[in-house]
């Protein structure tokens, strides 16, 4: 954990949290390197690791050509190899062109080693819509990911989580993948004061209410927490939990919440069919079923690439609205049965 | 630089050249603007400095050709022949625009020009061309596909696979990479260890040549010719068009990673200026004329604006529409 | 719908009716072709295309270099250019190489081009494990694939959809991913006399049961019918859901046979967190919660790299006695609540 | 052919080149049986013809040195010095395999060797041979990753970016291209546009040489000689082996893409064949001592018969270990 690197005085953005945990890794671990496209001169092309080049010279903050295959491959080799390489793929979207290296090489060569090999790689990628950048930009896959065993899915939603999950992931031996979403970049706030670090194991509660548990992570999270506020006036108290990781997800920690209120809505900003809020409905349909006074819902966005458009997009996105009529719609009297 | 001399020059060729370079340059300024206004979103790219490439290509190819562009492709659509007020109205994400407003910028697309777009993964068009050429060829067409794209996609796995698969296949593809020496920050020598890429792509026995990109007509020939080639029988052919980009990636680029300089005396010998000087130089060409025809690009631009400001959005509810085929073939 | 092609007499395999259904498609329409990594001069790598070489030459059945990104991506451009292409992509672990193009190009761009262009193509991908062929080659991601809009996914299950199924997917403009298990190569039976076409819509019930419905596909479904075997000399009567297409997922059919039973079981070879069981399992609870007399059940591949030792890859997978057993587990009196 | 001219031989330098090509072919022969006999599942690639390959690459190796290989990489294991009986018990799926039965045949690993696998996607170990490069260089060792893969690898995006970014950073890489001729039933002019596979390589700026396989002091001097380049901090090198396959591609491969004759003339060439030619013409080995190593050979597989046989398997309640690290580090 980071001895030396001074406490961050006041505000600042999450990508400069970001920045600081990459600084932090950099000054504290010689074996940790940063590699991607345009990490180094260009300084991130989300201006993350702007300055770092200059901190820590071309051998450390490797730019490397239009190759994500091989530069994530390459990760995984500098991994077996001794280091402790954090390989950013620009953004979730790039990097379907190295899942070959990423399914089939960094989740599996522990195991089918008979556990000789450990990957210690970190991948961080910038994911999730609502830029208007269209299909080809705008994937939230990292509910996706969280489908393969030998990888661990992370979501920083905080500031506290940017600031502190890189070390917590580049301390585990399995890849790790980090994803930051778009729209957190330039989220506001201070750190916790004398936190040191965080883990990479526990799901957290960001408010706590008694009527529903909203499940969420990363960006979608602060849209959750809006809707609660909102509900709040209108006398519902929603809990709202952030799931950190996606996997291994944190299933005691979503029991417990739902346990207390009896009823859950999981927003994701992934694609509804095959999401991640499929697999914890089901969790607490296995786990709860009888506890449960409604059936669990989800709110996820619509089954369309996502468009440019600005009111298509957002159309397809959840929202803090939907969100809370969501709420209110499994708060209202139950039909059927 | 191997490429064939410039073709004799009169003055309606050039007029016409030098006009659609305006209209592109035109057209690019005033997304600038418009961006800064925030009507347009989204990641935009744009091609200032690099209009020749678009300009002196199109005019080689016909309309039975086929054309794969990257997300840098105003200039590809305008000159292929997409209306501006559809081009416009598309980075104004309207009904009216030539993707419906769900592509923006990166995924401009014209069936009916044989304009598959606007890609927005770097190489993520090379293996469409290929298949768009196979088709040609099975179908026997007597057409080609032109497939755009930039320096940082050869460093791709995909640009590896395509040249080999219409060399090996003798497609008709003509590849052709706009070379600017820059992908985003990232400068050709420290993305590739052989930086001459046309001998890169001569590795794959495919016909290659460099052309200097900043002379339209220049780029007009050897696309020609290269085309010619191809519809010829002769199976894939490559040019690397030798060209610089005027402004930042996008609009989000600091550009820390060039000097000032390096861009000034690149924009010193720029396609407008460079054929613009020619004609006026060799007399085909008054100051009376030059400004007219950007009289005329800025108010085509205007019309565009006021087209793409005034017409409708798509309605909400036909966000899940298309994502699946309406016609049954 | 092949008029020409002699209807097959008696005894045939699953492989043979793929081949008929290539070569069937292949007369037929002359925009067919198939091509693909050694589908000529090797036969196909399961043997599926052996003989078409011969019969159609090899601009129609094209042996691809190793470039799956490229010819998969040069598949969705033929189709864009007038072709009707059949790409084989020898399994679905290497697809992961091409998955940039079957995702951002082949799912997006009819959405994304506002309706202009349609993508109808084929690809045929074997999938599956069970044949000891280690972590790299046995991965069953049909179910991971079905989280994308734009594609559709269909697993013929049966000879008769191993012969038909492909025509309804050339029929279509989209890009339909056919997922043929390695374990069904072999299966031997006779066509349904007298069939001519099938749907890429329809789920179908391939054993009526009362007591509870077992859902699955593919190869799974042979296990699941040799479980209901086994149970129904128990006395309890399992109906069996043959989901044929798993997007989109035909929701009718699911909870109709849910809402007799009012009980179910999802089995699926897919890693169990982010399955498409668990897709089901909670499209279950949205629409049909309180018809359940249970909560519903899946059985799915332990989340493990699936190793090559044979008894531990027989572990990983579902079977026809785990299955059983998860029926009678959930047919006993129900615990908590 | 470019290589270097092999080394003056002496008896003892030969008969051990011969004795790890004589165990490898009498390990993968044994290993055709017990399949046959249901002893080994999945998929078998044997290395039958190729030998001189891993015996005369990995004698030029060092033990600090990473390797990298394919699925039919028995003789690479072999050669590297995994002990025979961890190589036949984890083709017996048993737990006193070299990667405790999980792997199989295709994912031989032994760390404690710098043997990273087995990697039974085509082109899939490229990536991770440049990684391992990569933390080499930075770590400052004076060791080198070689690589092995086939012909068809060549055809794959992976390739290109490997050999692209072992090149610009300069790295400690040794691709060593097993030509073979044909990737399963796809002769190499059915793959590839230009099928010298070492001028493929040079035109990364990659030194590139190819070398006549079936002479194994050819491989032995060659790799020797590249590896000292590399070493000396020259970056990567490539070196294109020509070989061929004696057997099938698999199991389950009926050859209907070659023909008999053309397997009969290429295993009259074979490297066994040849280097004992050789020693025998030159006075440095008698059939006795041929048949001696014969026997020892077998002998050797024998006992690793047994001692798969004999080994335990992974208990059931360990499938879930080892997808996660146990140990932190
Ligand atoms: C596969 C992929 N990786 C990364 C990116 C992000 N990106 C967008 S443009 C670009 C640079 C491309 O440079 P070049 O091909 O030279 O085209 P130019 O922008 O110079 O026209 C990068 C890295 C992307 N779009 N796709
Ligand atoms: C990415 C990928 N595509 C396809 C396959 C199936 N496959 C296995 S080996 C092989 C041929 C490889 O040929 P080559 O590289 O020449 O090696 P060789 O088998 O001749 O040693 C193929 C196509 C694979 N394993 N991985
Ligand atoms: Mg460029
Ligand atoms: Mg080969």
């Amino acid at each position: 954990m980071p001895n030396d690197a001074p406490e961050p005085a006041g505000t600042l953005t999450y990508r400069d949290a970001v920045r600081e945990a990459l600084g932090a890794a950099l000054r504290e671990d010689p074996r940790v390197f940063l590699m991607g496209e345009d990490v180094g001169r260009y300084g991130g092309s989300y201006a993350v690791s702007k300055g770092l080049l200059a901190a820590f010279g071309p051998e450390r903050i490797r730019d490397t050509p239009l190759c994500e295959s091989t530069f994530v491959g390459a990760g995984i080799g500098a991994a077996l190899g001794g280091m402790r390489p954090i390989v950013e793929v620009m953004t979730v979207n790039f990097s379907l062109l190295a899942l070959d290296q990423i399914v089939n090489n960094a989740a599996t060569l522990s195991h089918m080693s008979g556990g000789q090999i450990n990957v210690p790689l970190v991948i961080r990628l910038a994911t999730g819509a609502g830029r208007q950048l269209g299909a080809q930009h705008s994937h939230s896959l990292e509910g996706w990911y969280a489908h393969i065993p030998g990888l661990r899915i992370a979501v920083p939603a905080t500031l506290d989580d940017a600031r502190f999950m890189l070390a917590a992931a580049l301390a585990l031996p399995d890849p790790v993948l980090l994803f930051e979403h778009l729209n957190l970049y330039n989220m506001e706030g201070t750190l916790t004061e004398g936190l040191q670090r965080v883990d990479l194991e526990h799901a957290a509660v960001r408010r706590t209410g008694r009527d529903i548990t909203v499940i969420s992570y990363g960006w979608s999270l602060h849209k959750c927490l809006s809707a609660a506020a909102q509900l709040a006036k209108e006398g519902i108290e929603a809990e709202v939990l952030d799931l950190r990781t996606l996997r291994p997800l944190d299933d005691a920690a979503i029991m417990a919440s739902v346990r207390h209120t009896r009823r859950a809505l999981i927003v994701d900003e992934g694609w509804r069919s095959g999401s991640l809020a499929a697999e914890i409905a089901t969790r607490i349909v296995e786990q709860a079923f009888y506890e449960l006074d409604a059936p669990v819902a989800r709110l996820c966005s619509a089954e369309v690439p996502i468009p440019y458009a600005k009111h298509l997009e957002d159309a397809a996105l959840p929202s803090p609205q939907r969100i809370a009529a969501a709420v209110r719609a499994l708060l209202a009297p139950a039909g059927g049965g | 630089m191997n490429a064939p001399a410039a073709a004799l020059l009169t003055a309606g060729h050039g007029l016409e050249l030098l006009r659609e370079m305006l209209r592109i340059r035109a057209f690019e300024d005033r997304c600038y603007q418009l961006y800064g206004q925030m009507k347009i979103r989204g990641f935009l790219h744009l091609y200032n400095g690099e209009e020749a490439i678009a300009a002196g290509a199109m005019r080689a190819l016909r309309a039975e050709d086929a054309i794969v562009a990257t997300y840098r492709e105003h200039g590809h659509a305008l000159a292929r022949g997409i209306p501006m007020n559809a081009v416009m109205a598309e980075l104004f994400g309207k009904q009216t625009g030539c993707s419906g407003g769900r592509g923006g910028s990166m995924h401009l697309f014209d069936v009916s020009r044989k304009f598959y777009g606007g890609n927005a993964i770097v190489a993520g068009g090379l293996p469409i061309a290929v298949g768009l050429a196979l088709a040609q060829k099975l179908r026997g067409e007597m057409a080609l596909t032109a497939c755009f794209f930039g320096d940082g996609a050869v460093a791709e796995g995909e640009f590896h696979e395509s040249l080999n698969l219409a060399a090996l296949w003798k497609l008709p593809v003509l590849f052709l990479c706009e070379n600017n020496l820059y992908a985003m920050g990232t400068a050709l020598d420290r993305a590739q260890a052989e930086t001459d890429i046309s001998a890169r792509a001569a590795a794959y026995r495919i016909d290659a040549a460099a052309v200097d990109a900043m002379d339209v007509l220049a780029v007009e020939s050897a696309v020609a010719r290269a085309a010619q080639a191809v519809r010829g029988g002769g199976g894939a052919a490559f040019l690397e068009l030798r060209t610089y980009r005027f402004r930042a990636h996008s609009m989000f680029d600091p550009q820390l990673y060039r000097d000032r300089a390096e861009v000034e005396a690149w924009q010193k010998k720029g396609p407008i200026i460079t054929l613009t000087t020619r004609l006026k130089a060799q007399g085909l060409m008054s100051e009376e004329d030059y400004q007219r025809l950007e009289r005329e690009c800025n108010a085509e631009v205007d019309s565009a604006v006021q087209f793409a400001e005034r017409s409708p959005r798509e309605p909400l509810s036909d966000l899940e529409r298309y994502v699946y085929a309406e016609r049954r073939t």
